[in-house]
Formats: C-alpha cells, structure tokens, sequence
C-alpha cells in the first residue's frame, strides 16, 4: 500500500502546528488564540492517526514471523488518542471560551493584551 | 460492508455543482436591476437602528456547551454501542458510571437554571 | 490475615471516602443537605477504617510472619498493584496503584482512625453552622445555606480524607502529587470555609499560595526523577536495585552542546522534593501559612494538623529517604547533603516555632506552633537519619494533637455557649449578624496593644485570656486534654515520650558518641525546643484550666456533648499508651518483655533492602529529657501555675519587653514577608494590620536599608501584580529567591542572562517577564524550548 | 500508478483545505470570519483522517469539530459586540514570532523528512466483513467466529472493545474531564 | 453476512456488475494503470445521476404533495391550476425562482452571504449516499453509515449561520442563533435515541441496521442476530424521540421557530430572493426527505416488506425493496406534513426545555434499558434453540414491557416535577421582536 508516503503527512501536521502556533502567539483577540489551539491540536491528532496507521504493530509482528498471520493492524491506540483529544479539545474550547465571555463582560473587550491582570 | 470515500468524493463534486448551476442559470435568466432602496436591509418597511451585528444573551452559549459536551459523549457511546453486545458486564457497568458521572453534569445544570431560556 | 487477599482490596481505602464526598455533594445538589451528611461522612471514614485496620494487620503479620531476622518478608518486597494509566511508548507506563509496606500501612492506620475521630467530633461541633446560619449580609437566619454548608463541610473533609489515604497507599510519585494537590485543594476550601471572614478568605488564599511554591519544587523534583529513572513508581525507585542506580550516578555528567558540566543530581533532586515537605509540612520559611490555617473551624485544624496534610510532608521525605540517603557514600554516621539540610531546616524549625508558642494567647495558634515545632522534630530526625524515630513520632503525633485540637475545640465550644448564656443573662445584643454557629473572631472589638502586644478582646473565645477554670466547667475535656498535654511534652510513659525520646537518643548517639556535628546540633537545639514545649504547654493548660474563671464566658461554660468528649476519650487512650509499641528493647523492665513491634515493623526500610538497627539502649539521654519535661513543667507552674487569674490578666513573662513583643508577634515574620515578597496584605492572612504593624514594617524596612519610598513603590508594583494565581506565583518565586540566598539569586541571574544573550536588551526582558500578557510568555517558552531543542541537536 | 496519483491527488486537495484553512484563520481580519477558515481547516483534517482509512474518526471530526467545538466559537463571537473586525488584529510580536518559529518548522520537518520510522509494509486496517484464519484472528482481539470463518472487528466496534478494556480508565477519566469542564464553563459563563 | 443474496450493481467498487461491463466492453483501450479508475468514476457519476434524479424527483413532487395534503386538511384545494391536479405546479416555482431578481443588501458581508446559500445544499444531498434504496442499491455502505448521516447533516448550521451573519439584518441573524440554538440541542436526542437501535443491531452500518431487522419469524429474511423485527417494535419510545428531533433539526412545524414568520420575517433567510432562497427551500426539502428515510431505515425495517415470511419482498424477478422503501419514506414524510397541518407553532423556551429536559434523559434511560435487556437476552437469542416466532414474540413483549415501564416512569417523575414547580413548565412570555428581546445582554 502506502501510496502516500509518511512523512507527507507529518508535514502537514507540522505546518498546521505552526500556523496555529503563529496564531496563538501573534492574535490579539482571545478567541483567535483559542482557535489557534484547536489547529494545534488537530496537527497533534494528524499525527497521531499516521503513526497508528504507518508505524503501529501489526498482527504479525504480534504474533510472531514465524507464524502464518496477515498483516493486520493491531490495536487502536492512535485513534483512541485522537478520540480522547478531540474530547479534551471539546472541554477546552468550552471551558476557554466561557472564560473569555466572561472577561469580555468585565472589560468589554476581546484583545489579550489588555488582559494583562488577571483582577477582574 | 466495503467503506467507499471515493464515491463520497464524486458525490460531494456533484453535490457541490448542483447549487452552482441554479446560480448560473438564474444568473443567466433573471433580471438585475440593483437601487438603493431595493439593497436596504429588510426590516418591515422601518429605518434599520443601530447594527444588525448585535450582541447576544450568554443562554445560547451556555446551551452550545451542553450540546458539545454531550456531542462529544456519543463519540465514545456510539463505538461502545457497536461493540456492546460481545461485551462482558463491565462495559456496562463502565458505562453507567460514564453516563451516571455525565448525568450529574445534566442535572448541575438544570439546577442552574442554565436549561432555562429566558 | 494475609496480605495478599486483602491488599488487592486497599484501593477501597480512599475509595469509601471518596464515595461519601461524592454522596454527600449529591445531597447538596438535590437539596437534600440535611445532618445526615455527617453520617455519611462518618460512614466513609469508618468503612476506610475498618478496612485499613485488617491491612495493617495483616501488614503486620506478613512482616514478622515471613522474614527472616529484622527485615521482614514484607519490607522486602511491598504489595504493590498497579493498573496502566497513561501507557507510553513501549517501555513505560504512568500507572496508578497502591502499595502497602510497612510505612504506609502504619500511616493508613493512623490516618483512618485520627479521622474517625475528628469526623465524629465534627458532626457536633459544626452544629452551630446546621442550626444558626445567619447570612452574612442581611444577619437573618438563611437555614438552606446552613444545612448546604454544612453537608459541604463533610463533603470537604471527606475529600481531604480521600487525599491523605491515596497519597499515602500511592503507588508512584505522579499519583501522590494528585493526591496531595487534593489535600491542597480542600485545605484551601476548609480555612476559607467561613469565606465571608476576610480573615479566613485571606487564610485560605495564603495557605493556597504557600504551599504551591513548595509544589513546584515538588513537581519540578517528580520531573527530574523521572528523568534519572525513566519512571515514577515507587518499586522502581526504592527497590535496590534503583537504589544502586542512584549510587552509580550520583555526580551525574550533563553534555550541554558539548561541555560536559558535572552536576550533583541527586542531591538535587532528593532537595527539590524536600520543597514541597517544606510547603506542606509548614517548615521554615513556609511555615507562615500553618498558624493561619486556624481560621477554618477547630476540626478542620485538627485534620490539617494531625492526621493529614502536615503528616503528608514528613511522609514524604520518609517515603523517599533512600533518595536523600543515596546521595552519598555509604559509610555509617555520615550525613550527606540534603539531609544536612534537612536536619538544619529541621532543628531551626523546632526552636523557632516552639519559641514563638511561648507568646501567644489564641488556644489554637499555641497549638498550631507546637505543630510546626513538632514537624521541625521530625524532619530533624529524619535529617539525622532517625527514620523510624521520624515516623513513630509522626505517627504519636498525630493521635496527641488531633487529642488537643479537637479539646481545644471543645473548649471554644463551651466558651460560645458560655457566651450565648452570658448574653441571655445580660440581654446584651452583641453578636447578631456574623455568619457562623461559631464566633471564632467574631466580634468587632478595637484592638489595644500593650507593650506591643495585643490585648485581648473580652468576647474572644479563643483567647486564653479570657479563660480559666473550666477543668471544673468541662471535666473530661481537662483529663483529657492534660493526657494529651502530657503525651507532647513528654511525661514519661506516654506516648510522646517514648517517640520524642527516641529522636532524642539518636541525635545523642550520633551527636556525642559519634562525634556528627549537625546531629548535635540537633540535639541541642531539639532538647530547648523540648523544653519550650513542656513550658508552653503547660502554659496553656494552667491558662485555661486553672484557676477561677476570668470572664462570664468562661464562668458559664459547659461540658460538650458526648459525641465531642466520646473522641476525645478515645484518642486520649490512644495518646497514654501507644507509645508502648516502640519502647526500646533495651530498657530494663518493659523493654525486653514489649520487644519494640514498632522498630521491627517500620525499620526495615521498603523496598531498599536496608533496615535500620535499633540503637543500644542509653539512659542519658532519657533522664535528660525526662528531666527537661519536668523543668518545663515546673517553670509553667512557677510563672502561671501559682496565681493563674493573675497570670492571665497580665503575663508575668511580659516583662521580657521587647523580646516578648517580638516572640508575640512571630519574630516579625510576616512583616518581613509582607515587605519582601509581597506588600500586599490581602495575603498575610492576618486580619487585624494595624497601625502597630505598620510602624513594624517601616523599621524593619528601615532596618534592612529600605526607604519609604522603596515599600510604597514596591507596594505599588505589588498591587498590580498580585493579581492572580500564575503572576503571583511568578513574583513569589523570584522574590522569593531573591530572599532566600546566593543559590536561588544565581538562577534568577542565570535567567536574565539568558534572556540578554538572545539578544534582548535586559530592561525589555524584564519587562517582557512581567508583563502579564500571557502570549509574550508563550513566545519566551517557545524561545526557550528552541533553545534547547537546539542546543540538544547541535 | 494512477491510482497513486489520484489518491495523491486527493491527499493533496486535503492538505491544502487545511493548510489554507489555517492560513486564513490566522489572516482574517474579522473574527467571525476566521472561525469559519477554521471550520474549512477542521474538514481538510477530516479528509486527511480518510485518506488514513480512519473513516470513524474523520466523521467524528465533522460531528465534533464541524457541528460542535466550531458552534461553540461562533456563539461565543455573537455574544460580544467586537464583531466588526480590527484594523489591527496582530499584536506587536508578529515579527518575533515568525523568527521564532521559522526554525521551528525547519525542525518539525527535519524530523518528519529524515527520521527512520519503522513503517510498515503492508498494514491491513480492520474492517468488517473481511475474514481471516485462525492464527491471525488469535492476534485480533474482538475478531468474532461465525461458523468456520473468522471475521475482523469492525473498526468502530473494535474502537469500542478498546476503550472498554485496555484503556477504560481514559475513558472514564474523559468522563469527568466533561464533567468538570461542564460544570466550570456553566459556573464561568454565567453571570 | 448475507453478501452472495445482494445483487451489488449499484454498490461500488469491485463486484458491482455495471462497472465490469464498463471494464469489459467499454474501456477496453484504456491502460491498465487507468481502467479500473474511469471504471469506478463512471460508475459513481451515474450513481449520483441516479441519486440526484431520484432526489430531485421526490423533493419537488414533495412540495406539490405538501401544499395539496396540507390544504385538505385546512380544507383548501391547494395548487390546481398548473398542469392537471396541479402537477407542473413545481415546475412553474422552479421558473419562477430562476427567474427573479437576486437582491443583495447594500451591507451585508458579500462573500459570506453568496457562500451561506451555496454550501446549504451540498451536505444535504451528500447523506444520501448511505441510505439504501433497495437490497443492494446503497452507494457507499459505510461502517460508519449512520455517524457520517448525523455528522454531514449537522454541517447545515454552518451555512444558516454564514447566511444569518452575513446578510447582517437581525433577524436574519436572530433567525440564525435560533436555528442553530434548536438544531444543536435536539441533535443530542436524535443522537442518543438512537444508540439503542445501534446497540441491538451491531453496526452502524445502514445495511447491516435493516438487516438486523429481518421479517418476525422465520424465513430467507430472518435476521441471524437480533430476532425482535423492525425496531419500532422494540424500540417505540425511540422511534417517537427520533421522530421529533428530527422534525425540530429539520425546523418544520411545530419546530420553526427559526423562521417564525410572525415575529422574525423568515428567519436566516430573510434577505435572500430568487434562487438563492430556493436553495434554502431546496436544502430543507432535501433534509426532510432524507430523515424520513433514515427513519425507515432505522426503524422500520428498510426496504423490507412489512409481511411476515417476507411475503411481497419480491415480485418475480424483481426485488420490490425499493417500492417498500419508498413507501416507508412517504408515510413518514406524510407524517411530518400532518405534524405541519395540525400543530401550532412552540415558543422558543417551550422548545429548548423540551429537548433537555424531557427528551434527553427520556432517551438516556431508554438507552440503559436497552442495554440492559440486551445484556440480560442476547446470550438467549444467539444460543436458544426456541426459533421463528416464540423467540420474537418473547424479545419484543420484554422490550416493549420496559419500554411500557419507562414511559410510566417517565409520565410520573415529569408529573412530579410538575407539580413541584419545578420543570418543565408553561409560562406565558412574550418573545417579541428582534434584539429588544433577544439582543439584550
């Protein structure tokens, strides 16, 4: 199979995790930042779902090679930990976001910079 | 059961031409004629105040969380679900106590009153 | 009954109280809070209980029932069982588990029953909050609020249970930082119970931010040990065969981008985990947070301070000594590093702490120094390689001071309603409108000082002052509390005495007979810090018990009700005889007949292989002490014995002047805090700042070359910056290293540098580090990272 | 070798939605419109997980991602009135940040391009309907036995059988993460 | 499982009769490399011709049938004069649509508003590709054949929302959170309504979900898994949930608060004209379709005939699943017409409470029942050797005992929670207009 060669991509994610990187550092409104996040997480989930599917044993290698065993991909681990951040990037972005409906009821305003105390 | 993406591939392509192609024959056939009055905004013959872009009440925030919380809930109920019937007790027992711990949250935030839409 | 059919069974331990704690917030939330919460608490507890003594038992009977000579089958190899948490890579996995050895079964022991009694004597003593709640604003009677708070109270110390007992039964270093973040957490919640207390509120918040900068040592250490060993379970680490890898890498080579720096790690690492025993076992100079803790109602106090959270640091290091042992080459009587400092920190503790309990009035805050005093006596040990010492004295402790918190609750419980009656008898309308059942503090009163120290307010509760002859007034809670009065202070044959004298005797020993100067140190410092606490112990005890009563309060207090004496009885047994577990083997009489159980439990050491031998039995150091118990005694009935009334209406040792002022006023150390760590008092924790204290501050500020308008430009900068917790912490920290020495100024220093060879200009950077925007602390974590990362690779 | 290209080809059109997806998320000047470059990221992410043959994850990505998180966003925009867009949206430390992290992606790469995964050859992913022999269905957990053949797990309801056993405690631990999350965005939230 | 029964020409990939002709007769001077790829791509752009016929078809015909069965029960004709019985009419709203002048107002966000109106179609045309439209005729059975239906659909909001914000009117963008408020929330009990039927079945698969719900009794349909039948017979109280979630995703009467004409002009799409509103129309249309069919799907039984022994299944050589399949779908759709003729409209609050309060742990329970009969009576079905209709017979009457029971239970703690004041509760509110009301901070 692989007609797509890994390291397209963690390319991909790297890219992604940069970009969302830039976003988180460089926007000054809040939610910006957090959807800089969610990108960031979404590149660490791409590259988890590669490794589960280019790297992760095989039924044969679980078994044994001297074993007459087709190649099947055993366990789930990339995808259980994809389902898993995708969940934490649920609470995250809930729990963020109040946060900064929150602070914006207090200051009125949305921009990072401002919120440079944490005194409501 | 084969999964086929491609097909969903084509089928998005099609998907995509289909209101492409109302514009374009609309484009073609209709009339455009734009004024002033005719691209105010809409609002019953009255004089627009203010912003269309208003702020709205925290209500329908807090109903978006619920909603993703629990949306996230069936992605670990659904594959739970599939899998359920070849399953010793313990899945169930696991997930009562993941709905019964995901149930409180409900019920903290019915008692909030965050359920109430005011 | 054999420990491998119930150990599999101890993870229910923690469990059961974390089950009440989750029942009883489900009452809460369905509005179903009623005085049942107690029960459930006490529910939970007692089903804790009743399985952690089999444990221990069979703990027990597996060590002196499968070993051979002392090292018994079980400290060889702990029970141990762990599930997968956090699987990682192919060669690992964060787990989660329990393990049983003898340290933590005797722990779990006492942990279980301390609380059992604490819980009971609470569902008495918060009464007051089920019956009386008042809102704080309005002053009317707000019954829901009060029965929620109350079922919330259980729900708390439920929690706080589960902390402690899956701190101790934890299995790995992660784990135990959860749980002991658990007990952060509800210590928190529990000082700042009564939130509508500024005082309290303040008291929470310090204790909070105290004990995170031990944390972060802690964590930073956690980090590093699992960098050395490639995991944080405890068999990894402590078995021998960690216990050798630590040896071999004890001066340990980094390769930074080709230099190659030799680095002492494990001193290091074994230091940095001593930082969070030193915030959470209240050690100089994190101890501030513990005195203030006493804004949380009495049995939270006793918790806090007997069974759970200070215990927590002790064990810590007790857990981890083949660390701080390792460090070094191992040749008997020698001290290695950071057991050095942890004998010194220790030492200097136990004096400070036991000094300053000599001045004060407030019944708790006499105890809660004796704590920190009496913590300062077990880290000494353990600095001076008294381990078993260390933990039987952590173990006696815990039943004599949770003894003499929960009687000194009692006695401000009968003060209240010796007040409430007083009022009655008076119809004076004092006291309506504050929010509690309890009045500790509550009164408005204009604080007077004299001589520099406060006076007392007349409608305190808590001021002995306004105590007196309630051995009378309140029988079992005086027997019992002299029991426990006399287990501190080390009558002989109590349980303190036997602990406290066995710390002595090692510190002897290796002080005099082998010549180890910190040991005398020790010694010398721990026999005075012995002798304070006879004196103000004994103090206390003529100050409220004897005598006729100085106020009304006090003329028409009352005994507690049976569920608060009940306790009390109970851990007074406790407190007399317990110490018989660990006479030494060889005192005449008893010794040999008892045989030391206690020794031979807890002195092999877990998992390390090593054990400890007991020492030869010495009559010098025992007849000192015995002897110093006694002269304190004696000095406390010379000065306040003789004519307590008068003792109590004006303090005979007031004529020390200054020197008393400043034992009254903790050697200014809040001030010196408040001045170089923060200006701002919303964290001292202490309430009453006035005019005196501010006039403290400015000498003192004088004093250590500080103008005035240095302290209000930095009281400034302060008040825009304690803003939060990460800010706040971050300011600690630096200022803190600033404070604390060369060490902590080198990497404060080595940090601006840092920042100047990237190139910034160093004012920028300084900026940049305070800015509190939290994007431009991003940027100097990706900067750093990079850095690293680069510096790794190249 | 054209099937090649042309699934390449879609890897490639998935990439760019994401990749141009985050551009824009980081370009727009509005907020709201930022959001909804984020959403076309989210869907760029789904096709990726297709072309993995992680088809329950990339549906799991529109559900969550697209129909949730991305919800969550826009309400959250709509509940202030700074929708208008900014003149500046950037803070000072674009600069700073682009040297910083230009690096970084050199290294991101490096690693990615240069380093020796051990891939496999030739990995059959789980899927229904596909039977197997003895021995390798003794290597498959879940692999179910229906008359003399033996079928693979279904890779969702294996997904499930491995959630319920090897990692339950993450999925009970997810659970609470909810749990805690619910309650403090509620408590956070509100007035 | 029953594989070798499927005549696979519509399925795709390898197997699928029209594409070895293809390969055969038709691409016979392609290279290797290129053949079975035009191969496959023909074969599925004529699946999707066929699909976009059939759906267009029924969606415009859908809208005759609703104009005419809602005037008969509002005692109207409805449309009579396009074409015999009205049946150009459809074409004529066509013509009309294309033909109108597009409006765009003078300060809406250009490229957003275009963009609302484009991307509200596809997602509702891509579910179709799971719904089977006989044995055998599914495009893509996908394993994950009823998340990816759930998840498609739910993409909707986004273009609503795209279109409420960028005609920046309010109430178009009123229209829009609303929209959006009321899908999300009832997305959560379609969602969990659900997993009971998924649990018995197995599978998410569509495919496999019919198959589960082969004929009661014995006979070439008995299903080998599940013995009870159709799942509403074992899962009524599902059935009636998922009924309404989708009525209220799918914003029909009495679930249009979105578009509540009375108080919110046409909601999201109240500044769009001419074709661009016809997208919208088309969108819903295609969406209530495509939920009725799902809903047949999921439970009743598919393209199964509804007799025992599989009786009408087919006719001669010919399968009639598609005739059963349709029929279902129309019942249901007439279903949600009725619904429009005869219901008021709720009130925003009424609305929202009910999917939280009653629907959702109304559901959650339904699910734990489920799963725990299903626990209690699998081992039995797999293993007995009671066959035919004792077996069903046994299974449904203790499905639809605890079923019975919940809803029991259900009736009383709502009652309680009634008479305590506590929820849910009808109280009178004027929602009033635009942001004087909702705008409020």
């Amino acid at each position: 199979m692989a007609m797509i060669p890994l390291w397209w991509y963690l390319m991909v994610a790297a890219g992604l995790f940069t970009i969302g990187l830039y976003g988180a550092l460089v926007r000054k409104n809040a939610v910006s930042v957090l959807m800089g996040i969610e990108l960031m997480l979404n590149a660490v989930n791409v590259n988890a779902v590669a490794f589960w599917r280019y790297v992760s044993p095989t039924a044969k290698a679980a078994a044994g090679a001297d074993r007459p065993v087709g190649d099947f991909v055993v366990g789930m681990d990339g995808q259980v930990f994809a389902v898993v951040v995708i969940a934490l990037a649920a609470a995250e972005a809930a729990v963020g976001l109040a946060m900064v409906i929150a602070l914006y009821r207090s200051r009125r305003s949305f921009n990072l910079p401002q919120m440079d105390q944490l005194q409501g | 059961m084969v999964d086929n993406w491609g097909f969903i591939a084509v089928l998005t392509l099609v998907a995509f031409t289909v209101p492409l192609i109302g514009l374009a024959l609309s484009w073609l056939l209709r009339p455009h004629r734009p004024g002033p009055i005719k691209q105010t905004t809409y609002e019953c013959g009255l004089e627009t105040i203010g912003d269309s872009w208003v702020q709205f009440k925290v209500q329908y925030y807090l109903y978006a969380l619920i909603f993703v919380l629990f949306d996230v809930e069936t992605v670990f109920l659904y594959p739970w679900a599939v899998a359920f019937l070849g399953l010793p007790l313990f899945a169930l027992v696991e997930m009562v106590i993941f709905l019964g711990i995901l149930a409180i949250g409900l019920i903290y935030a019915w008692r909030k009153g965050a359920l109430e839409w005011v | 009954m054999d420990l491998h059919s119930i150990g599999p069974l101890a993870w229910l331990i923690p469990t059961f109280t974390a089950l009440a704690f989750v029942v009883i917030i489900g009452m809460i939330v369905t509005d179903r809070a009623s005085k049942n919460a107690a029960w459930v608490a006490v529910a939970g507890i007692g089903a804790s209980t009743l399985l952690a003594l089999p444990t221990f038992l069979a703990a027990l009977g597996s060590a002196s029932g499968h070993g051979e000579g002392e090292a018994g089958g079980l400290a060889i190899a702990p029970f141990v069982k762990q599930w997968a948490w956090l699987p990682m890579g192919r060669d690992g996995a964060l787990n989660l588990g329990i393990m049983v050895d003898p340290l933590s079964a005797a722990a779990v022991a006492m942990v279980t029953v301390v609380c059992t009694a604490i819980f009971v004597f609470a569902s008495a003593y918060m009464e007051g909050e089920f019956n009386n709640y008042r809102d704080a604003r309005t002053g009317l009677p707000d019954p829901r609020t009060g029965r929620n708070r109350y079922a919330r109270f259980f729900a708390y110390v439920s929690l706080f249970a589960t902390g402690m007992l899956g701190f101790v039964l934890s299995s790995n270093l992660l784990q135990a930082l959860l749980f002991w973040e658990v007990m952060g957490l509800c210590s928190f919640l529990l000082i700042g119970f009564w939130n509508f207390k500024p005082s309290a509120a303040a008291a929470a918040k310090k204790a909070f931010l105290t004990t995170r900068v031990g944390d972060c040592f802690f964590f930073l250490g956690i980090l590093g040990l699992y960098w050395v060993f490639g995991s944080v379970d405890y068999a990894d680490m402590l078995s021998k065969a960690g216990i050798e890898k630590l040896h071999a890498l004890a001066p340990f080579a980094v390769d930074i981008a080709g230099h190659v720096y030799a680095v002492p790690v494990i001193p290091l690492l074994a230091l940095l985990v001593f930082g969070g025993s030193v915030g959470k076992s209240a050690m100089f100079p994190l101890h501030v947070w513990l005195p203030d803790a006493m804004e949380g109602p009495t049995p939270v106090s006793a918790l806090i301070h007997a069974a759970t959270m200070v215990s927590a640091g002790v064990f810590l290091v007790a857990r981890m000594y083949p660390v701080f042992s390792a460090a070094t080459p191992d040749h008997p009587g020698y001290i290695s590093g950071p057991m050095f400092v942890v004998a010194a920190l220790g030492a200097f503790t136990a004096i400070l702490a036991a000094t300053i309990a000599v001045a004060q009035y407030d019944i708790k805050r006499v105890l809660a120094y004796s704590t920190v005093s009496q913590l300062g006596f077990m880290v000494a040990a353990l600095g001076i390689g008294a381990y078993v010492a260390a933990v039987f004295h952590l173990l006696t402790h815990a039943f004599f001071k949770a003894l003499l918190f929960l009687g000194s609750g009692s006695v401000i419980h009968g003060m209240e309603h010796g007040m409430h009656h007083g009022q009655d008898g008076h119809g004076d309308g004092h006291g309506s409108g504050h929010g509690s059942g309890h009045d500790e503090q509550a009164a408005p009163y204009q604080p007077r000082r004299i001589g520099g120290v406060l006076a007392a307010d007349p409608m305190d509760p808590q001021d002995m002052r306004n105590m007196g002859g309630l051995a009378g007034k309140m029988p079992w809670t005086f027997r019992t509390y002299v029991i426990g009065t006399a287990a501190l202070t080390g009558i002989p044959l109590l349980a303190g005495f036997w602990s406290k004298d066995e710390i002595l005797a090692e510190a002897f020993h290796k002080g005099v007979q082998s010549q180890i100067a910190i040991a005398l140190i020790v010694y010398v410092l721990l026999t005075a810090a012995a002798f304070f606490t006879s004196f103000y112990m004994w103090r206390q005890v003529f100050m409220v018990y004897a005598g006729k009563p100085s106020t009304e309060m006090a003329a028409h207090a009352h005994e507690s009700s049976p569920a608060m004496t009940g306790p009390l009885i109970f851990l007074s047994i406790f407190a007399a005889l317990l110490g018989f577990v660990g006479v030494p083997e060889g005192l005449p009489g008893i010794g040999p007949a008892l045989g030391n159980p206690f020794h031979h439990f807890v002195g092999a050491l877990t998992a390390s292989g090593s054990h400890f031998e007991a020492l030869a039995f010495d009559w010098t150091p025992m007849l000192i002490s015995t002897v110093v118990a006694f002269l304190g005694l004696g000095a406390a009935w010379w000065v306040y014995g003789r004519d307590p009334a008068a003792a109590r209406a004006r303090d005979p040792l007031a004529r020390l002047g200054r020197l008393w002022a400043l034992l009254n006023n903790k050697y200014n150390l809040d001030e010196v805090y408040g001045l170089v760590v923060t200006s701002n008092p919303r964290i001292h924790g202490e309430a009453d700042v006035t005019e005196h204290d501010k006039t403290v501050a400015e000498r003192l500020g004088k004093l250590i070359g500080l103008t005035d308008a240095f302290s209000r430009l930095n009281g400034q900068i302060d008040a825009r910056l304690v803003d939060g917790a990460v800010n706040l912490a971050a300011r600690l920290g630096e200022k803190f290293s600033r404070f604390n020495g060369l060490l902590d100024r080198y990497v404060v220093d080595g940090a601006v540098n840092l920042v100047a060879f990237a190139g910034l200009d160093l004012s920028r950077g300084l900026k940049l580090l305070q800015t509190g925007r939290v994007q431009q602390y991003a940027l100097i974590v990706l900067f750093a990272l990079l850095f690293l990362v680069g510096a790794l690779v190249m | 070798m054209s099937q090649q290209t042309v699934v390449q080809l879609v890897f490639g059109v998935m990439a760019a939605l994401s990749l141009g997806g985050a551009m824009g998320v980081v370009m727009a000047r509005t907020v709201f419109v930022s959001a909804l470059w984020l959403i076309l990221s989210f869907v760029g992410v789904a096709g990726l997980y297709i072309t993995l043959g992680a088809g329950f994850l990339a549906v799991i990505q529109v559900l969550v991602y697209v129909g949730a998180i991305s919800v969550l966003i826009l309400f959250a925009i709509m509940l202030t009135e700074d929708v208008m867009g900014d003149e500046h949206p950037n803070n000072g430390q674009v600069g700073l940040a682009i040297i910083l992290l230009t690096p970084l992606i050199f290294l991101l790469g490096k690693w990615g391009f240069t380093a020796n995964w051990p891939v496999k050859a030739a990995a059959i992913l789980p899927r229904s309907g596909l039977s197997v022999d003895a021995a390798t269905a003794a290597a498959l957990p879940g692999a179910l036995k229906t008359g003399d053949a033996f079928l693979v797990p279904d890779s969702v309801a294996y997904l499930g059988r491995v959630l319920m056993t090897e990692h339950f405690l993450a999925f009970e631990v997810v659970s609470v993460v909810l749990l805690v999350a619910l309650v403090g965005a509620i408590v956070i939230a509100r007035d | 499982m029953m594989m070798e029964l499927m005549p696979v020409w519509l399925q795709a990939g390898a197997g699928n009769p029209l594409r070895e002709f293809l390969l055969e007769n038709i691409l016979t001077g392609l290279s290797e490399a290129w053949r079975p790829l035009v191969a496959d791509l023909l074969t599925w752009s004529l699946t999707c011709a066929l699909i976009m016929g059939i759906v267009q078809v029924t969606m415009l015909y859908c809208t005759l049938l609703e104009r005419k069965f809602v005037g008969r029960i509002q005692d109207r004709i409805g449309p009579n004069r396009v074409g015999y019985w009205g049946l150009l009419q459809p074409f004529a709203d066509m013509v009309k649509m294309l033909t109108k002048e597009d409006i765009t107002p003078a300060v809406a966000h250009r490229s957003v508003y275009n963009l609302g109106a484009i991307l509200v179609v596809p997602p509702a045309i891509m579910v179709f590709a799971i719904l089977p439209l006989s044995l055998g005729l599914v495009a893509s059975d996908l394993s994950v054949g009823f998340l990816y239906f759930i998840s498609v659909a739910s993409v909707v909001i986004v273009p609503i929302f795209m279109a409420g914000w960028g005609s920046r009117n309010k109430f178009a963008l009123i229209g829009a959170m609303r929209a959006v408020a009321q899908t999300v929330s009832y997305e959560i009990p379609q969602v969990l309504s659900v997993v009971g039927v998924l649990l018995l079945a197995g599978s998410l698969s569509t495919g496999d979900i019919i198959l589960a719900q082969g004929t009661v009794g014995s006979g070439a349909q008995a299903s080998q898994g599940f013995p009870g039948g159709w799942f509403i017979l074992t899962q009524p109280i599902a059935f009636v949930i998922y009924l309404m979630a989708t009525t209220a995703e799918v914003e029909r009467t009495p679930f249009d608060i979105p578009e509540a004409e009375s108080e919110i002009i046409a909601g999201y799409h109240t500044e769009y004209a001419g074709i661009k509103f016809g997208l919208f129309q088309l969108s819903q249309y295609f969406m209530t379709i495509a939920s009725a069919a799902l809903g047949s799907v999921l439970f009743l039984g598919g393209w199964m005939s509804p007799f025992p022994g599989g009786l009408l299944q087919t006719l001669g050589p010919l399968n009639l699943g598609f005739f059963w399949m349709g029929a279902k779908t129309l019942l249901l759709i007439l279903g949600f017409m009725w619904l429009r003729g005869t219901w008021p409209r709720l009130r925003s609050d009424q609305l929202m409470g009910f999917a939280w309060k009653v629907l959702v742990p109304l559901s959650l329970a339904n699910l734990l029942i489920t799963a725990l009969l299903g626990w209690l009576l699998h081992g039995w079905w797999n293993a007995s050797g009671a066959q035919g209709l004792g077996r069903s017979a046994v299974v449904v009457v203790a499905f639809l005992a605890a079923n019975g029971l919940l809803l029991f239970g259900a009736m009383l703690g709502f009652g309680r929670l009634r008479a305590k004041g506590g929820r849910p509760d009808i109280r009178f509110e004027a929602t009033g207009v635009g942001s004087s009301v909702e705008g409020a901070a």
